[in-house]
């Protein structure tokens, strides 16, 4: 496969394509009959897909640092450059978004009925913002492209959205934008600060890593505005009210894309920006304490809310904020432990909830309600609906050998040296997760099923199938075999360690040590 | 190739068999023929493989586990786990009573679920939940153990709720997965104490290194034992965590006997066995757990007397056996913990079985009459054993064996763990307590078996005059398994027969390898001579004298049937309401839980003061300044003369400094 | 210099009447009289200009010039729109003048 | 580099090429309007004649700029220098823009006197002058030609009581300001004795502020600071804005803006350098009022036309904190911003024109739900100009505030950009719904907007202006190094004693 790639030249046009490619996709979808723009927008965001599958190939394993890094001057008398590049953790955030994005489009086939081609064209350019702001290595560039990805979404849910549509899409929007804007400061500060100690004005990620040091005494504001815009998208508690309006406004599509790719861009902001750039400020003691507790807030927090929703797809919005609780916990955890686990979590979150939407979506479409009431009995009627339904509630709670898990204990196992008393409170939320998740899904698929209406609730088309069974493979596969994943994202990881200095993991005794040096030499 | 390297099989089989079996109940719920090939099929051959690398371990005993790596599952830094099974003395036995004891209930079933419409989805989970209980008892992890831990876990819930459209069972298995997840929080956190305290999860080195790293006694080691032993009580119904147990017996009988007596529940006390080291570095907690276990014992005795559902006072019963192996765990007797958790599993088993027998006779009967009495209640049976002879005589069986009568299996074990609390009475004087609890609840435990038996298969029946012609004995696929598991429940003793009777303690000698690092750090002294006599009278007589006033209690009564009885008063209102603690709990933890989460949380900070006070009420703070700008827009020329003013006066005053 | 003795009171006549005629056109109402006002203070900085020529040179009465053509111009335009006003109101008191406002 | 010696007539003939075209052509339509004034083709020719002049004056300034003129020595009344160019080009295409607006706009409200195409031209010259002016007297001299050019336009609809109304108000106010202004011009003539703006600031050099220097500079803050439309300036702009003729008022929201902001950039940062920590303040305090009241005030406004008159305020707001950086980057924002300011409000002035059908003053949300069915294309460029000044990326107006926290965050100034964000963010709230009214609420009806049409002119001009504003939204670098450099000169004059 390697080979193959070489031959093809693919490092080289692979990102350019990727983000190119969903763009031109738009004319078609534009110009065509409103019918096929669904059609259209399918074929490309397969094409995008299959394309970016061969990333898992191109980046070579093992190897700290970004690659396949292109670099093209925009705007040369600013410093700011078309740059790009990936690293393990871009990675997977890339090919998440590529994998969603098929999906949220076969799941929009029916649901989407009114100005398909407006539709379809934003969805393809939702895609280009998504992969580029995780490919993104020039500040400029991803500021764009971070605030790029904030129209579609506010029009697919202004749009397409429920009957309280325009009040979440305009929460959504100036929520989000009250933090980038502070965050656009802190970039442009940021820049003049390095330039003035090195002479040069450039808005290159690695260039503003390696002199980050620059900011002196600006260095908490900077990570304040930073971890202010971050925060609002991760959402941590107390900015993560748009959520549930969002969400629950929002068309299946958009939910599926809000919840499982562009919150993570909160969480990856801090992964790739926040943190590395001023470690002194973000791993301090007061500010580790002060974002651990939000975060475990926002676990324990998220959970109990999400236990009294009586809409489903409010419940869900809820519970990502519980996990997104844990990518924090796991960020600010410290070790090659935690942090693995953040990205699982991450990814987890993005299959596991996805999956959710689009169940969510299906029943819409059948019965037009999402409330929980409104459900009852129907596992006797629809056994495979309700049969996934499970699998992935359960991926969400956290079961062993489903995804949710995997993340979830890493985080909690790697948090526990630092943060000992945090990390007992957060692993409570397994109790919370089981309680809201499966008391929904007796209330929708268990019980009697005393309503008429859903006696006729049809079961799972082929099409929706396939919508959902690729994520399901997904759910298992992390659940059960996370190696090459957390392989392919280790050196990432290990850099970024080594980047914040952070103390690192570990066997706290003699022991663990002498352990440590056994496992290495066996290896 | 040898057996133990194929263990993997074990676990494989049942999982095929969830995989076809829940194939064919998504696309053919018609299909029982396959079903009931299938089902039970690959447990018998899970069992072949089990006994094959028990029959090899027994040949050539081992010094180390055999690991068996399947692949890599965790691999982060420092932390690699692997799914790998763990063959030793302790997994084998476990594989063994599993894979068998699993094997007899899934024949069983074909015979018991034959009528449900489910019934191609119910041996999907069964089989799906050997799977994971062997890999529950394989795991050579703590991380691949809760695999296996959760996993029994989420087939419980599947099971318990099984007929799912009464919401009664669909609210037993949630409160079945949500009690056990409590107690999971402990497993986990202690998993995360002992990564912190030792670097690794595997059991080889935890184990082979705990007396090294971990001071005895000591607060990380009290730490890490009593979070595990929360998981502990939430997995085999322990107080404070024992509610869900009773609730669970809303699932098929097969479920209540395979799950919630003979395997899953024991998980905790196989996990204390597994990490007995980690138990005898710290006293502390293995006071606690005794203490628990006593407690339990007893408390969940004394229920079990006033309860009539026939299911209910097994499961009381169960409780308080499982009581008794914690005991026998905390006191540091882990082999007398396994040997009773050994023939527990056979006689409660088989008095479950002869539960459901005698329910499906009573279901069938009131079927035929479409009569709506309740088929559960004992009130409703009575003199049964004319139409079940070879139930009741199993069933009997089971009863001696659990009242401790000898030769039957429970007596020995019973026995073993009870001499153990009083011996260690000796250096801990409140073990001896625990002992008086034990006794006592052994009393009571005579006393409701004999008034369950009383009531099911003595003295006149109560069924109803048309009924009474339906009621008959159970086929042959039912009634093979019982009388299988009535031979164990007889001779099981002979697991670990005492020197008294001139047995030399086999089990105990076989899992020597495992506990060795456990008994390196404290090992008890038995008691022996006089004392040993003494004791086993002692409990001997209890077990008689408690049976035969269960007998003469119940049948010296006239019983009514339930719809005529009268309601239970004072003190047996409290028996018979399990002492109010569903609904303290429901009062003091659910309400409050969910008042603060919707009232306090949602309402009040996420609505109230986050969204309401924060967000919007930044834009409505900024319109009510627009709009007051808005006022001062007059349109007069003056007005804006005015401000004109102000501010060249603003401005001049700025530069004259 | 003799001429500079009279700079002084010069410009301080010019900030009066500058002043009287911001004070005009605070307190006044009607149009005209404002318009008034405004070439009272036109005029007083004219008179700035004229003493300052006296310490700078000519370029100050130059400058008188230009201003008094503008002034010119300024009024025309102005009267006009004023005239215009009274067409469509009857009035030009600027306190009925408030259609436009929030 | 062709040197101009501003001594000889022909220098400074040369020197003033645009202004001199425009001027002259500006003549020349007069007289042809004096005997074709009745009809429409009337008033089209007219119109075209016009646009043609803008034409004509902006090759003039082309030729000056490509030429790349300085003036040898001294600049005596007008300057030569980029910065001129930049702002006359900004002035120019607001010229051009507003007159094509115009074609369709005043056949349809009936507004058929040609006359208004000469005053445009005059102001226009009138901004040229004061853009460029490099002498106090020039300075007022343009600024006065170009307000009673804008006066008259203001109350061109002088039927309709709210034209009216807005041409007075805005006269009175402004002479008023006017006075204030020449006050400010003679105390600085009386502190230096020059009203030449590098001479003034050679002359202030090197020594404490007099006095009468900086009651001068502050009475030319309060002049300059009304004519930008600075709060707590500005109350005349919201109504005055409010009754114009649309295309007017978006001719005063550019041009005139955009020619005045120019000349106060030049007179703070060539005449007083010296005095920046007097003058930063004042404009800081400006900048953060008008930015503050601004978009307060504009969150709600019904009308949309009143909303956007808030806004330009808001955007005056942004633009002062760029002339506060006081340096090369300052200045090049202020430039910058303002092309990109102008193009979008040029842009929405010329969609509300079209909203408000036949004498509909107010254009509301209401008037313009469900546009986006019936007409995408007007939706879609409308919502763009919106986005713009919200200053959203991929958008000229995200570049346009780009540049001025970056001319702020190098100069170690962190609290204007923060409340230059935090106000933006209060300004989506009056934007978005724009976009909001057109994409996400049904029309009232089927057949609501099938007369909203635009005239072709005006289309050509919109559709330029929106596309140029989505390229340089991600393509805007050379422009940047034309606004960086044009400002260069403006720090770094001639003169060894002059700028910090």
């Amino acid at each position: 496969m390697t080979q193959f790639l070489q031959s093809i030249h693919y490092g080289e046009w692979i990102l350019h394509a990727l983000i190119v490619l969903p763009l031109l996709g738009v004319v078609p979808v534009l110009l065509g009959d409103p019918k096929s723009a669904r059609r259209t927008a399918l074929v490309v965001t397969t094409l995008e897909l299959v394309l970016s599958l061969g990333l898992w190939w191109a980046l070579v394993p093992g190897q700290a640092g970004l690659q396949l890094v292109a670099n093209i001057p925009w705007i040369p008398s600013w410093g700011i450059s078309y740059r790009v590049g990936i690293d393990g953790i871009s990675l997977v955030m890339v090919l998440l978004t590529t994998v969603l994005m098929p999906l949220s489009v076969l799941a929009s086939w029916h649901y989407i009925s009114t100005r398909e081609r407006g539709f379809y064209a934003l969805m393809l350019t939702m895609l280009t913002a998504l992969v580029g702001v995780f490919i993104a290595l020039d500040l400029f560039l991803f500021y764009v492209y971070f605030e790029l990805t904030l129209i579609p979404m506010y029009f697919i849910i202004g749009i397409w959205g429920g009957t309280n549509r325009v009040y979440a899409a305009i929460k959504f929007f100036v929520y989000t934008m009250t933090g980038s804007l502070l965050m656009l400061v802190a970039i442009v500060v940021l820049v003049w600060k390095v330039q003035a100690a090195t002479g040069q004005l450039s808005f290159a990620y690695e260039h503003l890593l390696r002199n980050a040091g620059a900011a002196g005494s600006a260095a908490p504001w900077l990570f304040a505005a930073f971890a202010l815009a971050f925060a609002i998208k991760v959402p941590i508690f107390p900015f993560h009210t748009w959520l549930p309006d969002a969400h629950v406004e929002a068309p299946t599509a958009g939910s599926v894309l809000l919840a499982s790719v562009m919150l993570k861009i909160g969480t990856y902001g801090f992964l790739r920006f926040a943190v590395p750039f001023f470690p002194g400020v973000a791993l301090s003691p007061a500010v580790s304490a002060l974002m651990v507790t939000l975060a475990v807030i926002g676990v324990i927090y998220g959970a109990l809310v999400a236990l009294v929703q009586p809409d489903f797809k409010k419940l869900v919005a809820y519970s990502s904020v519980s996990h997104l609780g844990l990518v924090m916990l796991g960020i600010w955890g410290g070790t090659m432990q935690s942090v693995q686990g953040a990205l699982i979590v991450m990814i987890s979150h993005g299959l596991s909830t996805g999956a959710l939407f689009l169940l969510i979506g299906m029943m819409y479409e059948r019965r037009h309600t999402r409330l929980l009431e409104a459900y009852g009995g129907i596992a006797r009627v629809v056994p495979v609906f309700s049969l996934l339904l499970t699998v992935v509630a359960f991926s969400s709670i956290g079961l062993p050998g489903l995804n949710g898990f995997v993340g979830e204990f890493l985080v909690l196992l790697g948090s526990i040296t630092a943060f000992p008393r945090a990390t007992v409170i957060a692993t409570t939320v397994v109790i919370f997760a089981a309680g809201y998740l499966l008391w929904a899904i007796q209330r929708i698929i268990y019980n009697r099923l005393d309503d008429p209406e859903n006696e006729r609730f049809g079961d799972l088309t082929a099409r929706e199938l396939a919508v959902i069974l690729p994520l399901v493979v997904g759910i298992v596969w992390i659940g059960l075999y996370p190696a090459p994943i957390l392989r392919r994202m280790e050196p990432a990881t290990r850099q970024y360690l080594e980047a914040t200095a952070v103390t690192r993991t570990g066997p706290t005794t003699a022991l663990g040590v002498l352990r440590h040096v056994v496992e290495e030499a066996r290896r | 190739m040898t057996f133990s390297h194929a263990v993997w099989l074990a676990v494989a089989l049942p999982l095929a068999g969830f995989l076809v079996n829940g194939a064919l109940a998504l696309r053919r719920p018609r299909a029982t023929g396959l079903v009931s090939v299938v089902g039970p099929g690959v447990l018998v051959a899970a069992f072949v493989v089990a006994a094959g690398i028990f029959l090899e371990l027994w040949r050539e005993p081992p010094h180390a586990p055999t690991v068996v790596s399947l692949w890599s599952w965790l691999p982060v830094g420092q932390l690699q786990v692997d799914l790998a099974f763990q063959v030793d003395q302790l997994s084998a036995v476990m594989l063994l009573i599993v894979t068998g004891v699993g094997s007899l209930i899934h024949l069983y079933s074909v015979g018991y679920m034959k009528a449900d419409p489910g019934y191609a989805r119910f041996f999907a989970y069964m089989n799906l939940f050997v799977a994971f209980m062997l890999v529950l008892v394989l795991g050579s992890s703590f991380p691949v153990m809760f695999i296996g831990w959760e996993g029994v876990g989420l087939c419980s819930y599947l099971l318990i709720g099984f007929w799912f459209n009464d919401k009664v069972n669909a609210d037993a298995g949630l409160k079945a997965f949500i009690m056990n997840r409590i107690g999971d929080v402990g497993f986990l956190v202690a998993m995360f104490l002992i990564w912190r305290a030792f670097g690794s999860l595997d059991f080889t080195w935890v184990t082979g290194h705990a007396a090294d790293t971990l001071a005895p006694g000591g607060a990380v080691v009290t730490a890490i034992t009593l979070f595990l032993f929360l998981g502990c009580t939430g997995k085999s119904a322990q107080i404070p965590l024992y509610t869900w147990l009773p609730d669970a017996m809303a699932g098929p009988t097969p479920v209540s006997a395979l799950i919630h007596a003979a395997t899953m529940v024991t998980a905790g006390v196989y996990l204390v066995a597994r990490t007995n080291v980690l138990f005898a570095l710290a006293p502390v907690s293995s006071t606690i757990v005794a203490g628990i276990g006593a407690l339990t014992a007893l408390f969940a005795a004394t229920i079990a007397l006033r309860q009539y559902d026939i299911k209910k006072v097994l499961a009381y019963s169960t409780v308080s056996q499982l009581g008794y192996m914690f005991v026998g765990v905390g006191t540091g007797a882990y082999a007398a913990g396994m040997f009773h958790l050994a023939t527990h599993a056979f006689f409660k088993a088989l008095l479950f079985l002869g539960a459901g027998s005698v329910i499906h006779a009573m279901h069938e009967a009131y079927h035929a009459t479409h009569s709506h009495e309740d088929a559960q209640d004992m009130r409703n049976m009575g003199g049964l054993r004319h139409a079940m002879p070879w139930t009741f005589g199993l069933m009997l069986v089971a009863t001696l064996a659990i009242a401790g009568i000898p030769p039957f299996s429970g007596f020995f074990s019973k026995d073993e763990i009870l001499s153990a609390a009083f011996a260690r009475g000796g250096e801990a004087p409140i073990y001896y307590l625990f002992y008086a609890m034990g006794i006592l609840a052994a009393l009571l435990t005579a006393y409701y078996m004999a008034r369950l038996m009383a009531m099911t298969f003595l003295g006149p029946n109560r069924t109803g005059e048309r009924e009474r012609t339906h009621l008959h004995e159970a086929p042959w696929i039912m009634t093979g398994p019982l009388l299988a598991l009535g031979v164990l429940s007889t001779v099981g003793g002979a697991l670990n027969l005492p020197h008294l009777v001139g047995g030399h303690s086999a089990l105990e000698r076989w899992l020597e390898p495992v506990l060795a690092p456990g008994l390196a750090v404290g090992r008890l002294s038995m008691p022996e001579g006089s004392t040993e006599y003494l004791l086993v009278g002692a409990a001997v007589a209890i077990g008689v004298i408690g049976l035969l006033l269960g007998f003469r209690a119940t049948l010296g009564r006239g019983i009514l049937p339930a719809r005529e009885a009268p309601p239970d008063t004072g003190f047996a209102l409290v028996l018979n309401r399990k002492y109010y603690i569903d609904e303290l709990y429901e009062a003091v933890v659910v309400r409050p839980l969910l008042w603060l989460s919707r009232v306090v949380l949602w309402r009040g900070v996420d609505q109230g003061l986050v969204d309401g006070a924060a967000v919007n009420g930044a834009a409505w703070t900024s319109r009510v300044f627009g709009g007051g700008l808005r006022l001062l827009q007059t349109g007069h020329v003056g007005a804006y003369v005015v401000l004109f003013l102000v501010g060249a006066l603003w401005i001049l005053r700025a530069v004259i400094r | 210099m003799p001429a500079t003795s009279l700079l002084g009171p010069s410009l301080g006549l010019s900030a009066i009447l500058f002043s009287l005629g911001v004070a005009g056109v605070l307190l006044r109402r009607n149009a005209i009289v404002l318009f008034m006002c405004i070439e009272l203070m036109l005029n007083a900085v004219n008179l700035s200009f004229i003493a300052l020529a006296q310490l700078h040179g000519s370029g100050g009465q130059i400058i008188v010039l230009f201003v008094m053509t503008v002034a010119a111009a300024e009024a025309a335009v102005g009267l006009a729109i004023i005239l215009a006003i009274f067409r469509l109101k009857q009035s030009v008191d600027l306190k009925q003048l408030n259609l436009l406002q929030g | 580099m062709t040197q101009l010696d501003l001594g000889t007539p022909g220098g400074i003939m040369l020197a003033l090429l645009p202004e001199l075209l425009l001027t002259g052509w500006a003549l020349l339509v007069l007289l042809v309007v004096a005997w074709r004034h009745r009809t429409a083709e009337d008033s089209r020719l007219a119109g075209w004649l016009s646009f043609a002049g803008v034409a004509v004056s902006a090759a003039g300034l082309a030729a000056l700029w490509v030429n790349g003129a300085t003036p040898a020595g001294l600049a005596q009344m007008v300057a030569l220098d980029p910065f001129r160019y930049g702002a006359d080009a900004v002035a120019l295409i607001a010229a051009g823009g507003t007159i094509l607006l115009s074609l369709g706009y005043l056949e349809r409200e009936s507004l058929l006197a040609p006359e208004y195409y000469p005053l445009v031209l005059l102001s226009t010259a009138g901004m040229l002058f004061l853009a460029g002016a490099e002498d106090l007297i020039v300075l007022f001299l343009g600024l006065e030609v170009m307000s009673v050019g804008v006066y008259v336009l203001a109350g061109y609809d002088r039927n309709n009581p709210a034209s009216a109304e807005a041409a007075l108000k805005y006269f009175l106010i402004g002479a008023f300001a006017s006075g204030f202004l020449l006050y400010g011009i003679a105390l600085v003539y009386g502190a230096t004795g020059t009203t030449n703006l590098s001479l003034v600031g050679a002359q202030l050099a090197g020594r404490p502020l007099p006095l009468m220097a900086a009651l001068g500079l502050g009475l030319l803050l309060i002049g300059l600071g009304f004519k930008v439309a600075a709060v707590p300036f500005h109350m005349w702009a919201p109504d005055v804005y409010d009754g114009s003729p649309t295309p007017v008022t978006g001719f005063m929201a550019t041009g005139v803006k955009a020619a005045a902001f120019a000349a106060l950039v030049r007179v703070l940062l060539e005449a007083f350098p010296s005095a920046t920590s007097l003058w930063q303040p004042i404009v800081a305090g400006l900048a953060i009022a008008s930015m503050v009241v601004g978009n307060l005030a504009a969150l709600v406004q019904r009308s949309l036309k009143r909303m956007l008159a808030y806004s330009s305020i808001a955007h005056a707001g942004y633009l002062l904190t760029a002339v506060w950086a006081g340096t090369q980057a300052g200045a090049g924002a202020v430039l910058f911003y303002l092309l990109a300011y102008s193009l979008v409000t040029l842009a929405a002035f010329g969609f509300l024109s079209v909203f408000g059908r036949g004498g509909e003053r107010d254009v509301s949300l209401d008037d313009i739900a469900g546009l986006a069915r019936s007409r995408p294309w007007v939706a879609f460029g409308f919502s763009v100009c919106m986005f713009s000044l919200l200053g959203f990326p991929g958008t000229f107006g995200f570049m346009g505030k780009w540049y001025i926290i970056s001319a702020l965050a190098a100069e170690r100034q962190y609290i204007l950009p923060v409340i230059l964000v935090l106000t933006s963010v209060v300004s989506a709230g009056y934007y978005l719904p724009v976009v909001m009214a057109m994409y996400m609420r049904p029309a009232p009806d089927s057949e609501r907007y099938a007369g909203v049409r635009l005239a072709p002119a005006a289309l050509g001009a919109i559709a330029l202006a929106v596309a140029v504003v989505l390229l340089f939204g991600v393509w805007p670098g050379p422009l940047l190094d034309v606004a960086g450099q044009s400002a260069l000169t403006l720090t770094q004059t001639g003169l060894p004693f002059a700028g910090p």
